[in-house]
């Protein structure tokens, strides 16, 4: 009954992330889709506002690509590992003289802490002007950041700080699994992909598998976003590689290690990129090039959930 | 003396561990303090409850994480809840007993910059920035720190104030109260020199020397005259248990505490 | 490890609910304690505010006994049946005739809509002062209750409502499962319990079953409130009857209906508060006399959720 | 005449249902309209999507729901959430294209009073109050009305305004512009005896009259001097399928439409 939103990754990215978008991939470490990150460095996507809570490996990829324009992020670093280099040359002064003709255009930046942007997410979602919250207090934040400003409780005399609403062009989110239609169900971490999604105009999917709607339906509770805001469902296994999926593959610690040292020179990098994502043309040659014995050393052991019973009331 | 038995980071991070004593809900941060409280929770404190920002409440991982978003800290948790919750009920509902952090830079009073080095809008170097940290320590009853200590992270003045410590001093408390924080602010400073706790005017002080550190290489490493207690304590060395589980179970390749 | 918090539900009330205190039961319809309603009912606990977003019959019956002199709400009625008479008599201007020695005390009302009390849950949970929403723009409510306040947006000239944070001294909810320790796990519908727990001061959870942490553990995202903010467990299975619990057993609808003619008639309702509350001495005695043939008819068909695998990681 | 092939409270379910033929998302409130909803998914909108205010989303009902939280309502739902998101993301987040609700009393711009007849604070007869509906106007994209019509219901001036409609009727649209309401308010009004839409100037008409009723009926139940289209058509009947879901499926008690 329900339409199928089922498409190719290439036909996602090209008909739905546009030139100037903001761009929100999310995940929490978990979920990551560099999939759809290295689609649209293919696809030589422009001007792009980049937000994400830990910016990670996929957004250095991107920076790296030229396709960002801005960050808009609360925590800038390779997980356990170090710095993003590519991102920090947008950035820091020695790469940054003005005037230089070799100096890289620095990346504008939007910065915020983690409940900030989670709560920017929340606003976005819930058509709220602002959300209130108890960060900031006597920091240098919202001196860094004008966007984060006071503001006074209407009872009593308190004052807590407010962030404005973040309402992604496009949200791009990875799952174990959602329906064709689009309805979609995660477990292990959650992150913020709900709230980023539904403060999305455009949503896609990238799932493990798609699975039979009733599969959904069997356990309502487990859905984390209905299909009812997503645009695009795109089957891509492994697509959060090298960061990982809960009860499906370990995050490639291995390829965390060695980005900071591919990642800290730019030549190094800009092959690393030609080799893993313009010279490849999709998600299944990537995984070929990565090889089948690589990823059998990252799936875990079984650990189920156990079931329970919603029953049929009739 | 005690030879090379261990390193100053096992030092540091058996320190950090032991202070979790008796502490019941414990906010995880990344790197050195996700060592420590894997360890406490191997030691000093069984039934501590770890709550990772990744959105984990009553963590019992299997190995120690690569990072506050490993798997192994879902499997077999009590509760994996969305972030909004973890941050809006768990940490600025008031929940959170201790919250661990790390930090490029620290003032005497606490103040933490994990932002940048230089200026702002063209810094020397750029850091990852807060992170849950600035609410962390907000909104957690105490703060515990944890960093190897030099010249260039005990600083005088830091670049950025990321995560507000005992603001300027003596009058922090009442800021505090006044604007309604839950936490009182850091209570204790672990490097890989010593142990430092506040006194009443915030400013840190020396309580613990670790064993092969010298008063003297702690005042070099130190941007400020720094305070040191009446009858300053000998850390005790790590327990053979202690690094047993460091080597062999928390970090076995080595790779944080080489 | 975990100490146990399991208690009897006399126990419970006796050490956790105090004359005075505001009380929520929460649950949307699903897992409403009746077993704790009828508990404090008959410990004769007095002056209690009562909040609810659906008082429900447990409201009009601990309404009728006396236990409350306040009522913070967003729906007063019997779902699906019609009006609640108890509560009623304590509000309408034909039983509060003022200066009528015969007239009974008059409940104090405190009056939002679903979400302004969610949203005064989400606040008392997240510690906030306030917690904005677009709701009641130009309707009478802000009129009869102040407490509802326009709020400016720090961006731009947009204003909403706030409403203030409600944290309760006590909160209850029923659930299908629960650790000795606390940890509770909740499906079907999930309310607003989450955040009645969190924002309160105590919390007892009654459960139809205890079971093995290791239960709890094998889905963590299921755990609806951890046990750390729980005080006390009560096992008391059918304790939301006559309401109902997702995959366990059904609402009782003939009560619903029944209770519509007992509670117009202040003396039948009474009777049936000395029979089914005051002359017994717990649930068991409730469940007896309800009769085991009645509770089978409410017994719901089978409906699994299905299992998922979060994965070994070691 | 068509004699007493059904009832007038068939006949205005049935005409209600019909009016969802085409619409997507509907937020389905407590009572009559929960009968029309459910009769449209069977007939004119079988991908209709109904959510309830208990937090479900995509409910598929395999019996007629008791209450708006049925357990009916959940087993093999799409998503049941909390009524946190239900509220924040579907309905204010803008999601919900038609609100649908009941009334005790409504005005000529389509306010509607669910609170109390009488005084607010001594009130003649206390009504269950907003629950959602006063959110549902301000943010469904549009808003039908289902309500049995008599001259207590169709008022001058309601008692108390619950759900704001079309406010004093002409500025309406202005007002929920400059507020940033996403709804546009009240589009139809379905009674026991014929069917409203509203002018310009907000201020309901009459379209439709069901068979067996008349003007003079129309006319003795509403408190104002109702405005009546041009050539006000006859109410499609209820077709003998629409009559055996209702009577076979939806009510066969005879509970609601008796």
């Amino acid at each position: 009954m329900t339409t199928s939103k089922v498409a190719s990754m290439h036909d996602a990215i090209a008909e739905l992330v546009r030139d100037g978008d903001t761009v929100a991939i999310e995940g929490f470490t978990h979920l990551i889709s560099f999939a759809a990150g290295h689609e649209i460095i293919r696809q030589g996507r422009r001007d792009l506002t980049l937000a994400r809570l830990t910016p990670d490996l996929v957004y250095d990829q991107m920076v790296a690509a030229g396709v960002a324009r801005k960050l808009v992020f609360s925590w800038l670093g390779n997980p356990g590992v170090g710095g993003l280099h590519a991102i920090r040359r947008r950035i820091e002064a020695a790469d940054q003289t003005d005037g230089d003709s070799a100096a890289l255009d620095r990346l504008e930046l939007e910065e915020y802490s983690h409940f900030g942007m989670v709560a920017r997410y929340t606003a976005g979602a819930a058509n709220l002007p602002f959300f209130p919250l108890r960060s900031y207090f006597e920091t240098d934040l919202p001196v860094a950041n004008p966007l984060i400003r006071p503001i006074s409780s209407p009872y009593g005399d308190e004052v807590v700080y407010a962030v404005p609403p973040l309402k992604p062009d496009v949200t791009i989110v990875h799952a174990q699994r959602a329906s064709a239609g689009g309805d979609t169900q995660v477990w292990g971490l959650l992150g913020c992909q709900k709230e980023a999604a539904f403060a999305a105009d455009r949503v896609i999917v990238v799932v493990e598998e798609v699975v039979d709607e009733r599969v959904v339906r069997a356990d309502p509770n487990r859905t984390l976003i209905p299909g009812l805001v997503v645009d695009a469902v795109v089957i891509e296994p492994w697509g959060a590689h090298p960061s990982y999926v809960q009860g499906s593959y370990d995050r490639d610690n291995a390829f965390y290690l060695d980005w900071d040292a591919i990642s800290r020179d730019e030549e190094r990098l800009q092959g690393w990129l030609r080799e893993w994502v313009h010279d490849l043309d999709g998600r299944a040659a990537y995984l070929e090039k990565l090889g089948v014995e690589r990823l059998a050393t990252l799936r875990p052991g079984s650990a189920p959930s156990g079931s329970v019973d919603y029953g049929e009331y009739r | 003396m005690t030879g090379a038995a261990f390193t100053p980071n096992e030092m540091m991070v058996v320190a950090a561990a032991r202070e979790l004593a008796g502490r019941r809900v414990c906010f995880v941060g990344v790197g050195l303090p996700n060592i420590a409280v894997n360890l406490a929770k191997r030691t000093v404190a069984p039934d501590l409850e770890l709550v990772y920002e990744a959105g984990v409440f009553g963590a019992r991982p299997a190995r120690l994480p690569l990072s506050i978003g490993d798997p192994t800290i879902v499997t077999g948790a009590t509760a994996a809840v969305s972030m909004f919750e973890l941050f809006a009920f768990y940490l600025q509902g008031g929940l959170i007993d201790v919250g661990f952090l790390g930090a490029a830079q620290i003032d005497r009073f606490g103040n933490i910059n994990t932002t940048v080095i230089g200026p702002y809008d063209n810094p020397t170097v750029r850091l990852p920035g807060s992170g849950g940290a600035c609410e962390i320590a907000i909104n957690a009853r105490e703060v515990f720190v944890i960093m190897r200590q030099s010249a260039r992270s005990f600083v005088e003045e830091i670049d950025f104030r990321t995560s507000p410590g005992n603001l300027g001093g003596a009058g922090a408390a009442a800021t505090r109260r006044r604007q309604g924080w839950l936490g009182r602010g850091p209570t204790v400073v672990i490097t890989d020199l010593g142990v430092y706790r506040f006194d009443t005017d915030g400013e840190m002080r020396l309580e613990l020397l670790h064993p092969g550190a010298t008063l003297e290489q702690v005042r070099a490493s130190i941007g400020w005259e720094v305070r040191v207690a009446d009858g300053v304590m000998a850390t005790p060395a790590p327990t053979p248990e202690e690094l047993r589980l460091l080597r062999e179970e928390l970090d076995p390749g080595g790779v944080y505490l080489r």
